[in-house]
């Protein structure tokens, strides 16, 4: 069945049993909408140097979007923020491949988990739902280390 | 897949579902051959052969511009898109053809209200010391406009809240509309909830204060007989594309007299009576209020839906569509887990029913439907203020019009219980 | 009847009159079988069957609204309203998709910007201390929004005159646009007098002064290759009728960091990021500027009609309405009594040619002309300003585009001829 | 051919040679205007009690609205009111048969040469030419006579 290369299984247990949510203290905090359908999340960062030191997260909306949340948690914390970037990278390079691309290999090795969102590639109106998490956290690591980081260099 | 018979209303309520044939779309089959099962009619309809062949025959047969010319399609143009005006009057009953201004959409006969008080004259003048009222189930096209407004001239913007059944809560009637309250704008039938409001006692309200009265239309005028002289408003708005008309199409009916003494909104073309550099004077009503080329074969094709729909009667369209509603409803009702947000009875409402099931978010609702072929809209469904209200993040809502059957109930309540399954 | 083959333009100038087979209305006969001559494409354009054929394909296939759907149909309807925006932006040589508006005409577009300049905030707002700036040949759609704006905020209205020859007078550019002006707004191509206006000049001294440019490209978008990034205007509105697309679709092209900084204008469903009964927020552009349902169908019949008229190529359809045109001037010329209201070359002219005949009114002229079939506007084709400015009452307007025909002008030509006769 | 069924000789005569053009003395004047074609009349009444002393006029438009100004001068200069607006009222009703209506005997006498506009009313877009001045005279008409005979009823 075709739902299913959406729904994996990978995606469901992440949906049903979140890694690391919860609000904890942060460097900066967004909250970011998806007024399409009304998904939120809220979402805090913390970093060592340049290590990620935590990420956390509220918020309500689809399994999709959910589950990419709690997997971007298991995926990014603890990584130096170059690599947490590749990764960034490859995971929105996958979603908007509409489906026309396979995992290979280095693609999993890199996104772990994450390579159960191929499927939902497929659906344009999901997409957005489980790219949600990883634009606020983009643009709060924005917010985290310019703010600062400009202050001191200038 | 059972359809239980004591809840089946009697069937010579129901339309014969030959009119099906009329809806090329309904024919469509998706995800390998499943024939769609189209349950998001609350934002928008489909279309029927009539109406595409009136569409085509405008393009292919008298397409010009209009008024402004002397020549034979320009004259059949004009006479096509001034017969369309005709017909909707008829159709909601207007006192005068010249009452009903065509707009794009339900948003901007609303917008155009909106802004012709902003910029009135007395009496009519919204400005910081008087009030806006709405309601907290407004559509979102019927709640920014007045946010604009209010934002822009000062006017304070109050609003009635809701009841824990999905109802307007008019108890302070009294404080929310009162001497300073300019206008009063209201949704006729809820697209998120249902729910059909009570007209006369807010009117009776807002005539004793001298305000004016905007009824939003666009969940009614589709399905049930309007008739603007018996509701006693001052504007009446709503939209083609849910109506069985195109997209692209919009009406505002408004009171001849106001619609005489009020500003015009958009400066153009057709909406003058002569220009000069220094200025200029404005047509009357209501092409005052149609600036530029007006979406002309959009309002022939309302025409032709118009013409369908009085065809088969819309006492009838109504009463197939509350049969269909309250087998629904019981239906659904009997989904464990399944919480209806909105009236739990066909009574007083309308043909759109929004529910949650358990917490299963509405997106993937709506996904697993999809996949069955079964068409229904998940969101805010563009109320977000009543998800506020009731605490919920979204809604799924199935919404049905004079094609839908019996079986696309049965269709939507096995769908949910295989949802149910999946997410289990 | 003869064509005299001295002006003849190099044939291979011309489009193959192929084509006009495309175009099921050209087949059209009117007043006992005459075959008809289709002349008044400046007010609006017929339609090719590929542009009918995406509408009902649209609506027999994928009707459903936009944006907010998990379902197929919805999905499937976002991507091609979608893709028309794509579409558009690279007909435009728009930098960026985002920069697309969908409105429901060119008059839609123009007063959206008057509108948002009005509410904005500095350094764009338009208010009692500054000076809005236009040109005596413009659309009343470019003139009335401006004297709206210029009443409401008190900015004062100034405007380029005309030359003897048609043109604009920038003689005094430097008095007329001042460090006062905050936008300067005017019309590429006349659509009543042909003229090509100088944009590089009009640009160069408004960058001067800070103010922003709107360009009315109505007539122009149609005829010839638009690049909104060589005009270096920062809005640039058109029309979907006039360019073989349906009515009820324009565009209004604005540059990025000005749709984001300006305020919206019409508020409702689609525009909204978040909405709660105290405030809301907006969608980025260009949705902050599409209140509710869009026209979908619409958007999607524009996007292949400008799909129709790449592939047939703009510089190839311009060469072709500069031969039509050089050729008809010529002609036209040859007429006795006939004066040519706008220049009298085909030199920075467009396929619109106003003319008049002796005293004869051209509403008399146009009656006798549709009478042999040949369709022309007669009137002050909404630019009354420019009949004061040459003391006329009205004039007789014929208007190509890339179907007409060098036979076409013949009949006009011969057309005149009865005319004369008939009021002689 | 067609065509002359609306460009009656009458109506063509009337416009080469127009009947009472000019502006003169008057009670009350209007201005008004076709926007659809641009056409624009201004038109002055002088009554002598009911009786209508004289109407000028003076304007542009096509040969239809200015033959239609020379016929009401015909006509309506040296009648009684009431008589007046019989003659509007069958001019009117001429006007808006969409070519149906055949004009009797008992119309001719009424209308006179005015039945030559009967070809005119087959085209919709020339009928408002053709009452530009009747409807500029009965607006004129009810300033002269409402204005002051309301404040001598008063
Ligand atoms: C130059 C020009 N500007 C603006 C317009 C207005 O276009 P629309 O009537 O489609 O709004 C037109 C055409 O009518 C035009 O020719
Ligand atoms: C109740 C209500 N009001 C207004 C609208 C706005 O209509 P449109 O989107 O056609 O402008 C809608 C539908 O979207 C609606 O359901």
């Amino acid at each position: 069945m075709k739902l299913d290369s959406m729904y994996q299984d990978v995606i469901l247990d992440h949906y049903k049993h979140p890694h690391g949510r919860g609000l904890r203290d942060g460097d900066a905090e967004v909250h970011h909408v998806n007024p399409t359908c009304g998904d939120e999340i809220t979402l805090r960062v913390r970093y060592d140097g340049s290590r990620i030191a935590d990420v956390s997260y509220e918020g309500q909306g689809c399994s999709i979007s959910q589950a990419s949340a709690s997997v971007l948690n298991d995926l990014l914390v603890g990584k130096e923020l170059a690599e947490a970037q590749k990764i960034q990278g490859t995971f929105l390079e996958l979603m908007q491949s509409k489906g026309q691309l396979e995992p290979d290999d280095a693609m999993e090795e890199v996104l772990e988990d994450a390579v159960a969102f191929a499927g939902v590639s497929k659906y344009p109106a999901r997409v957005k739902c489980a790219l949600l998490s990883w634009m606020a956290w983009k643009d709060a690591t924005a917010q985290a280390l310019d703010g600062p980081a400009q202050k001191e260099t200038a | 897949m059972t359809r239980l018979p004591g809840l089946l209303t009697a069937p010579d309520q129901l339309l014969d579902e030959a009119i099906r044939k009329d809806f090329p779309l309904l024919d469509r089959t998706v995800h390998d051959g499943k024939k769609i099962v189209y349950l998001d009619n609350a934002a928008t309809s489909q279309k029927p052969r009539q109406v595409l062949d009136a569409l085509n025959d405008y393009y292919e047969q008298h397409n010009a511009n209009v008024h402004r010319g002397v020549h034979v399609l320009a004259e059949e143009a004009t006479a096509l898109y001034e017969g369309a005006r005709d017909k909707v009057a008829a159709f909601i009953n207007a006192p005068s053809r010249d009452e009903v201004v065509f707009t794009k959409n339900a948003s901007e006969s609303l917008n155009l209200v909106a802004n012709m008080l902003g910029w009135a004259d007395e009496p009519y003048r919204v400005d910081h010391e008087t009030e806006i009222v709405i309601t907290e189930m407004e559509h979102h096209s019927n709640i920014v406009p007045w946010q604009l407004l209010s934002q822009r001239t000062g006017a304070k913007l109050k609003w009635f809240g809701l009841t824990d059944d999905g109802r307007l809560d008019l108890s302070d009637i009294n404080e929310v509309i009162t001497e300073k309250t300019k206008i009063v704008s209201f949704v006729l039938v809820s697209n998120i909830l249902g729910t059909v409001n009570p007209v006369e006692a807010i009117v009776r309200r807002a005539q004793e204060v001298g305000a004016l009265v905007l009824i939003d239309a666009s969940q009614a005028a589709p399905h049930m007989p309007i008739d603007v002289q018996a509701l006693q408003a001052d504007f009446v708005a709503f939209t083609g594309h849910k109506m069985c008309g195109p997209t692209g199409i919009g009406v505002l009916w408004g009171r001849q007299e106001l619609l005489e003494d009020l500003p015009p909104f958009l400066g153009g073309g057709e909406m003058i009576e002569t220009v000069s550099m220094h200025s200029s004077t404005y047509a009357p009503a209501p092409h005052k209020f149609e600036a530029g080329t007006p979406p002309i074969a959009q309002a022939v094709g309302l025409g032709a839906a118009v013409d369908y729909l009085s065809a088969i009667g819309m006492d009838k369209i109504a009463a197939h569509e509350h049969a269909i509603t309250s087998y629904a409803v019981q239906r659904l009702l009997e989904v464990p887990d399944l919480r209806i947000i909105g009236p739990t009875t066909a009574e007083e409402r309308g043909a759109a029913i929004s529910f949650t099931l358990g917490d299963i978010h509405p997106h993937d609702v709506g996904q697993v439907l999809d996949e069955q072929g079964i068409a229904v809209r998940v969101g805010h469904h563009c109320a977000r203020p009543v998800c506020l209200r009731y605490g919920i993040p979204a809604t799924t809502r199935a919404s049905f019009y004079l094609y839908s059957t019996m079986a696309e109930v049965d269709a939507l309540v096995d769908g949910l219980e295989h949802v149910r399954n999946f997410f289990g």
